[in-house]
């Protein structure tokens, strides 16, 4: 089966990003496919590779990049929500006339037909929010 | 048939109670993360939730559970404790999910 | 996994619901809730929206958020009459428990071409169990 | 004497019942961003709230009721609608601030 | 503007309540209040914590986060002790509301100096009228 | 008077950093000072100059960086908090080995030992957050 995955709060100020990451481990050890993993509004902010978390606590945005790069997982970070709160990749840096760029590993900035899109192709979208 | 899940605590949010009047009888009902506080035996929304069973099967995330420090003894009557495993299984076998956050 | 509308595969009608349950300005929830359901009417699915709890207040006519600094993001409800959405779910139960009537709401019309382009609204008022019951019927259900 | 905040609708969250519960008679109530759906005249805390008013002054901001589409004349009796000047005012008047989040 | 601890000008010695009403793991309020607690106590104020609502969770016995993935900050209690936080107030009637009894709370301790270093408990339940003329007396109040 | 300021919650996504906003305005103009203004949790956010918000919305970041160039304000973003979410000034972009920072002018970071010392120091402290 094909699950699309919907985030939307950042690491560590809610569960919703822990728990969706177990889900969607879970899934892929039930063979069982990721369509996608869509990033909407704060859940923008699971895609910065700014992060250092501290040593004795769990590293959300480094465990993302893991995930999709063992299990070729897409990544979206909704771009409406990022340039309201400042994720920003190689283009959207240029476009904006920005001076960094802090999209981590495994992520990419589109756009929200992306959402809808996977809630057409997946056979179940599970989102976590709060 | 529809899986719900809830993830907010009901003593802090309503999330618990809409879901409760908006799932059709029949429904399978998660909860996940501060939502498994609601299953308390000995708290406020246990007879909201116990009503609430007889039409629908009640589940809760172990991890969460141990989480917080609650043993399943100490949980409603008819409660499923699950892993992460069962819930994927209980969102293929349920048509969609709805997120009450 | 191209971003264009037509990307959606020919024939995969599913129903699209969009729940909205937060009230509309003390966060961001509900306006970028609105922006999927406008962006997904482009995509040819069958959209309807619910406002449950909260969320009803994002109907509430008269909001001016002017003194308040904030986007008046709810004055685009009026344009999705023209984007094919034409149904409009809102829960009498919520509406009630906050002193609210149908007349609070704004008036929100859409063209029905079916029917002559007659004028008609956009919003249904309906009960607990006959909302439940739709949620049951959808494909795709996405909160806000 | 406590100036309290409230910012959350009361309708998805427990915050102006526990202020309720928690401020001591003769404090300021002051209702902002989403806490101002409380002061609905028809709506379900209305009685809730006039009952705790006995004993509280209450407020609310202007442009948060604005910005709601919230007529002053729908709110219950006795809320004084302060502007930002007006908060300002009150919680140099008052010896502390308390918020409920 | 250092970040000394001893940046505090001497003599000004305030009464900080930090004021708990989340629980421990669904967000990161909880955690990140603690840390406040832990730095706080460091500056010689007069410092009580009060927990309200779901707050009262966080001092919940067997605690155990290891499945969930998460950090079990909830162990750092026991520290609070050490820390010349010597009131843990916790409401009675949150407490109720939630099916829980002192028997359910971590058995935090601090040594008494004053009272050759005797063991006393460090958490004392009191009802909603005396947390809410505390919460009168405090001259600053943080919420987590 | 003395006021400090605690915004802990990010622009947009909830409306405490506009509350926060609209009352250090009123504070100031009312002739009060304001102290500091600590953005703690998520309100580190509030601190990223990488953000662009739409054109027909407020730019909440900007907005606190001209208030506080216009006012001579202390703007601090807790160093634990940024670093658990992914804002960084150059001397945390050196300390992690980080390849960019993002902090937006007129914001530093640095301890909690700042609010409680806000706490002390100023005459109210008003919180605002979710």
């Amino acid at each position: 089966m094909k699950f699309a995955i919907v985030v939307n709060e950042g690491p560590y100020t809610h569960q919703a990003s822990d728990s969706a990451y177990h889900f969607a481990r879970a899934a892929l050890e039930g063979g069982h496919a990721i369509y996608r993993v869509f990033f909407y509004h704060d859940g923008v902010h699971n895609g910065t590779r700014l992060a250092s978390p501290p040593q004795d606590e769990r590293d959300v945005v480094n465990r993302w990049s893991k995930l999709a790069a063992e299990h070729d997982i897409d990544l979206v970070v909704c771009v409406a929500a990022a340039q309201r709160r400042g994720i920003v990749d190689a283009a959207e840096k240029k476009r904006h006339a920005k001076d960094a760029d802090n999209i981590a590993p495994g992520f990419r900035i589109s756009g929200l037909g992306q959402l809808i899109e996977a809630g057409i192709r997946a056979d179940r979208l599970m989102a976590f929010g709060d | 048939m529809l899986l719900h899940t809830v993830n907010k605590s009901p003593f802090e949010k309503n999330s618990l109670d809409t879901c409760l009047r908006l799932s059709a009888p029949g429904s399978c009902i998660l909860l996940i993360e501060d939502g498994v506080y609601a299953a308390l035996a000995g708290g406020a929304f246990a007879a909201q939730l116990q009503d609430g069973m007889r039409a629908r099967k009640l589940y809760a995330i172990d991890a969460d559970l141990q989480a917080r420090g609650l043993d399943p003894a100490g949980l409603i009557d008819g409660v499923e404790v699950i892993d992460y495993r069962g819930f994927v299984e209980l969102a293929t076998r349920c048509d969609q999910v709805q997120s009450w956050f | 996994m191209t971003d264009e509308a037509t990307a959606a595969p020919p024939g995969a009608v599913k129903k699209f619901m969009y729940i909205n349950r937060r009230a509309p300005h003390g966060g961001n929830y509900a306006q970028e809730g609105l922006e999927v359901a406008l962006i997904g009417a482009a995509f040819d699915q069958e959209v309807s929206l619910a406002f449950i709890d909260d969320g009803v207040f994002q109907l509430k006519t008269g909001q001016d958020t002017a003194a308040a600094g904030l986007k008046n993001f709810t004055a685009a409800f009026a344009a999705l009459g023209d984007y094919e959405v034409k149904r409009i779910y809102v829960e009498a139960e919520s509406l009630a428990r906050r002193g609210l009537t149908a007349d609070d709401l704004m008036p929100l019309m859409y063209e029905d071409e079916d029917d002559d382009y007659a004028e008609k609204p956009l919003i249904e008022i309906i009960g607990k169990d006959a909302l439940a019951d739709l949620i049951e019927r959808q494909d795709v259900l996405l909160n806000f």
